[in-house]
């Protein structure tokens, strides 16, 4: 043990010398943009239960690997780049990353092996009430209305040079939903997830800035203004069978959708039957925030400096904002169409709700129809598109993964 | 500490290939017509299944009418009566109360109260009176 | 991207057409079966909490599941084949279940690996009073009489047809003890675990009807009125120590019983010991629920249409049924030696509460000693042989993985 | 899709080996007699602990009985009073209280919610009087 | 099937006859062992929460496990000596671990990979308040000044015989933090977890009464009395600002630091910030709950007798002692400098509490400081040096990982 | 059963290698610096962050003396009133209550209980007034 080598590991290893070091001057900047996801999280209460852990998780990375020769780093890429690579002998070994990973490296095995998203769709499924759909089947519509922005980003990303799974996944984007576009990206993408899973949560808050003048051009005040029919009521044998439909078909449909379906529909049926109320709890609260924590603080990993500081991020960020924007467009003409068939009985600004980012989609379209006249009260008509966008995302999730996914 | 930055960066190789634009324009419409059929095919189960329903729903909707209409006028009759109908967070209405030099929404508070320690909906229980004591 | 390709590689992963494809027909059968368990769980309230969530795995399995070429499929036969098979290059290997395997496989790990009936009985046990057993040990006896039916039923499967390690799982059923089962089958005949599982399940749910008669035919009337001394009082020194010798003294006995004893009774001890309620009060709740989520929907998975659907379930449903008798028969007939050898101090009714199934054999014994004369409570004598039959089924189960086990 | 289904079957290929009637006849009552025996020990041994704990519930068991039987009394001596000693969730019990016009049940209730509310078992808690405010 | 052989099999398998074959008496002394320490637990509130885990993972463990042939063993010494043995085709193979171990072999996999440990100081962080600590910096010099004993203990430790790695381990049992103990030996030691887990939860249990008669020893009644000014108002933004202020010096400095120090702060992080309760509350109840109910059990797993039974152990006791002792001794020093340099405002007993121990030492300098002065309450102003001792054993232990670690 | 107890020993090797004491004393200390390093760069930090927040807290000490002041001048002139700042569980303080004969404590027990219950701290209640119904 000789001092000097001692104290030369120490600086060696210590983060202050290596921002000085090679491209190290790239962390300093995630630091740096750490800090201000975390100001977005905390201070604008951006989506917090997963913006902080997902910019704490970019800080403790930024903090800890500068290369792959930082050895106590909590998060490897290079493991995970040995794990996709068919020639290394490390090639889908999870026992790797079990025995040379970091903390945050074992952390992510659930989001590689899709099982977060899944459970976390428990959960969703668990706090969700499909009652305003199942009243009114035609929210499906507009829930699949308002997946134009994953397919036109798609196509977007595309044209600017991403490659096929890359362009699915920053895609669905436009899906407004977190799970579903971590589910998507794992299998698709899995370089993108750092940037992809931040823009989906950071836009899913802004929706209430996005969305308002998408609305207000599109739509008429006369079409604003319109009241809509109570719905009828649902009855309890219909909410249990629900689920138990929707899972029938959408899986039969898609296999591909099954991990995320299923979830949803087994956490609806565990709230609706009745007689599972502690498990209905438990998938709604423990579970889905213990899941909650694994995840961002994972998903946060992999935003280290080489893999996120590039054009790329740019332009996953540009092709994000265009996805919500084209899905809310999307949901509003065919809510204009539905106005116009139904002669005027559907209020058009229901159709953004389709985008779903549950609930507060639907608040927006309560907020703008109450301002166009104060006596109006759409949010439970808005709550039938928005939880069918759920729905109309994993379908769109399915089909890209159908086609993409090996 | 000399990183092999070359290696760093192979690290954020691409997934998939390039793909045709013409190819993703198709991709994309077809995609797009897919989610709607998936949702209209679960449109038309659903009619199918809510037509079932229906034919009950009407029945309970007559009878909750009635109900409705009796408290109405109960309430009419005596104007010192709530229907903490509105209330938030607690499920399920009330009955109604006689409230004396107590605010309405004090008195909807220890209602709410009461009702969530006792983990029994509003409706399962009948509040006679809500009375300040001077 | 051939858009014709593509269009046909949706047709063929689609379940719709795969019912019409080979043995598919069978998955309709078994997405049948998997409705009318959901109408027992839900509407018949048969053990909801898991046969709601094993329903919901089984629908889940054969919506994605019709065959080895299903990539997709949530849960993978083919791949437990290979992990159980010597010659295989993945002959227990869960890296390769972990990178290859849908959702439910990965969530099956913890069935195979134990995991899971362990933790469940940590629940159990911080959920079990064993003051009325600590007061009256000779209901030891009727815990231990209430096995006939485990053993009866495995010897009446070898009579059937089914190997050593089949029947020991079948003959199980009689333990009414649905972890125990589980933890047993998975380690002896895991190719069993689904009908096994489901049987366990709803016989303990069945136990209302089962019982009762069986009762009123092996008892006369006089020996139903039995009004019995209270029990004396349990100090909290003793509901402590209690859990501390019957893990010495099972383990050691068998060995193999330590997974499931020793959980069991580490979560009496956080119970009863007074300075760990955050521990006990997890294991009851948080833990236990998130476990029930994993168990009900992995087990369910095992019902893929190819393993469930032949003679063999429809022996086990019967073998099931004639264990459960046998058992209630056991314990009814040693209450009755109990009763001649007391002079009549002890009611033979709360012999059938020594199968488990708590607290519902024991509330049946109540009943049963109500109907015979009002004034008689028979719940506390009978919570007794109730808890040791949770006991015995554990020596049973561990008797026969020490015989048939590797 | 064609899917081998011969391979499919092979999946459930049996675990273990059959057995010979005899030998399972053995194994049955020899494993019937090990839950025996095991709990049998386990009994012997419970009888010796219980023993040991006897004596001091004898004690335990003598001082109960002097309180019960002076709480008794007291209740005998005022009919008002209720001992809410059969409350089904609360534990322990709660000394004796006044009631005015208010029902029993409904004097219980409130007792529970508010020792719930305190996480304090009913008896370090005392109620001198609940009554109706009309 | 033959029942001899069958008899004879029961017999060998049974623990009964292996007490008195080659070692097996050991286990009978580790047996009465963890009574002593479920005594210890139970009785004498010496850390129940893990200690009657610890003790009864030690009961399961003597009870099953006899040497390499107890197959049915909850935990398996040789798969782990394979685990690190890098000649072993097992070396670091936790799919071995998984197919071939018994559930305590599984759950210690999470205490292996450092995970548990972890967890844990997520939820540590969520029930800290740093207010103290931010209000009053100076603290930190009494959080540093009490890791004395940790170098003091290691260097004795090298002194008797013990190798670097060994004495890195028995040393920051002077850090008075269990998991900061149990994730740097788990890491250094493995071989000697089990009595420093033990010895570092005991002597915790133990600061009111090893630290009183030194701070009598080491301070004037005078020193004693004084009474300390209110500390000054911290706002909710230096709060929040606090944990990342934190996480960026200490893993900049230490890498080896990040998963303790990262966890800590993003647990205080999701308290302080205010819009994450439900993160806040899940990690200080569900998770914390759960995580250590498995690693209580496993660490007790690791005190199979073979490795605990020797004179080594006894060592690891009194150096523990020796620890605590000196790391006292620090604090109360430099808390004495401080009292020199302040002229009297600072009162020396606040420095023991710089021992961590949240928040028994800070309890026990309150204590002595109204035993000396009846109106004086230190607790607030003990509590700054004693959350900084947190902070402190976690750079001890980083320094020592980047030291001894590979 | 004949086990191995050679191997069984061999489990426990000792993991890393003897150090010479010289290094150790040398490691020792240089630990301790290294956690001075550390824990005083903080404390450079924290103060430089705290002499940021310091001026703003100065502002808020102002004004809450002064409230402070207003309540205890009020807290003079009426003797029955209680400020219940002193509450253990319960954060921050409730304004002030009327008592009627209703001892102190209990009605610090009743605000808290209400206040948990409708998870609002006290200070957003205001109680007017307690009175023990008799
Ligand atoms: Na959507
Ligand atoms: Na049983
Ligand atoms: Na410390």
């Amino acid at each position: 043990m000789n001092i000097v080598e001692t104290l030369e590991k120490l600086w060696n290893d210590s983060g202050f010398q290596s921002f000085f070091v090679g491209e190290g001057w790239k962390n300093l900047v995630m630091i740096a943009i750490s800090c201000v996801l975390l100001y977005l999280g905390i201070r604008k209460k951006f989506e917090p239960l997963l913006l902080v852990g997902i910019a704490f998780g970019c800080l403790l990375v930024n903090l800890s690997y500068f290369g792959p020769e930082s050895t106590d780093a909590l998060y490897h890429p290079e493991l995970w780049k040995d794990f996709l690579d068919e020639e290394s002998p490390f090639y889908h070994s999870y026992g790797n990353i079990m025995a040379h990973g970091g903390l945050l490296d074992i952390l992510y095995i659930g989001v590689k092996a899709g099982i977060y998203p899944s459970l976390i769709f428990l959960g969703v499924g668990a706090m969700t009430d499909f009652g305003p759909l199942i009243a009114n089947p035609k929210s499906l519509l507009l829930g699949a209305a308002a997946q134009m922005g994953v397919f036109l980003a798609f196509f977007g990303a595309v044209c600017l040079g991403f490659t096929g799974n890359q362009a699915a996944s920053i895609g669905i984007i436009g899906g407004a939903d977190g799970p579903t576009a971590i589910f998507l990206t794992t299998r698709l993408a899995p370089e993108l997830l750092g940037p992809i899973a931040i823009a989906a949560y950071s836009y899913m808050a802004l929706i209430p800035m996005i969305q308002p003048p998408l609305m207000k051009l599109l739509t008429t005040k006369k079409e604003r203004e319109v009241k809509m029919e109570q719905n009828r009521n649902v009855t309890k044998t219909e909410k249990i069978i629900f689920p138990i439909i929707v899972a029938m078909f959408v899986i039969l449909l898609l296999p591909s959708t099954a991990p995320l379906v299923g979830c949803l529909m087994l956490g609806n049926l565990w709230r609706e039957c009745g007689v599972t109320e502690r498990l209905s709890d438990t998938v709604q609260n423990a579970l889905m925030n213990i899941v909650t924590v694994f995840l961002g603080i994972s998903v946060g990993a992999t935003t280290a400096a080489s893999s996120f500081l590039n054009i790329k991020t740019l332009m996953i960020i540009a092709l994000g904002l265009t996805a919500f924007a084209f899905s809310t467009v999307g949901g509003l003409l065919v809510g204009k169409l539905m106005y116009l068939l139904t002669g005027g009985k559907v209020n058009p600004l229901i159709g953004s709700a389709g985008v779903s980012a549950v609930p507060m989609a639907a608040r927006v379209s309560q907020m703008e129809g109450q301002k166009a006249n104060p006596s109006n009260f759409l949010l439970m008509h808005a709550m039938g598109p928005n939880v069918a966008g759920v729905i109309g995302s994993a379908i769109a999730a399915g089909f890209l993964l159908a086609v993409f996914g090996k | 500490m000399n990183i092999n930055f070359t290696l760093l960066a192979a690290q954020t190789a691409d997934s998939g290939t390039k793909m045709e634009i013409g190819d993703a324009a198709i991709t994309a419409v077809f995609g797009y017509a897919v989610v709607f059929f998936g949702l209209v095919l679960l449109m038309i189960v659903l009619y199918i299944t809510g037509g079932i329903f229906k034919s009950k729903d009407a029945k309970v909707k007559a009878q909750e009418k009635a109900t409705l209409e009796k408290v109405k006028k109960e309430v009419e009759a005596n104007p010192l009566t709530v229907t903490p109908l509105a209330l938030p967070c607690a499920p399920g209405s009330a009955g109604h109360v006689k409230l004396h030099g107590v605010p309405d929404k004090d008195a909807a508070m220890i209602m709410a109260i009461v009702a969530d320690k006792m983990q029994t909906p509003l409706n399962e229980l009948r509040f006679i009176s809500i009375k300040e004591v001077k």
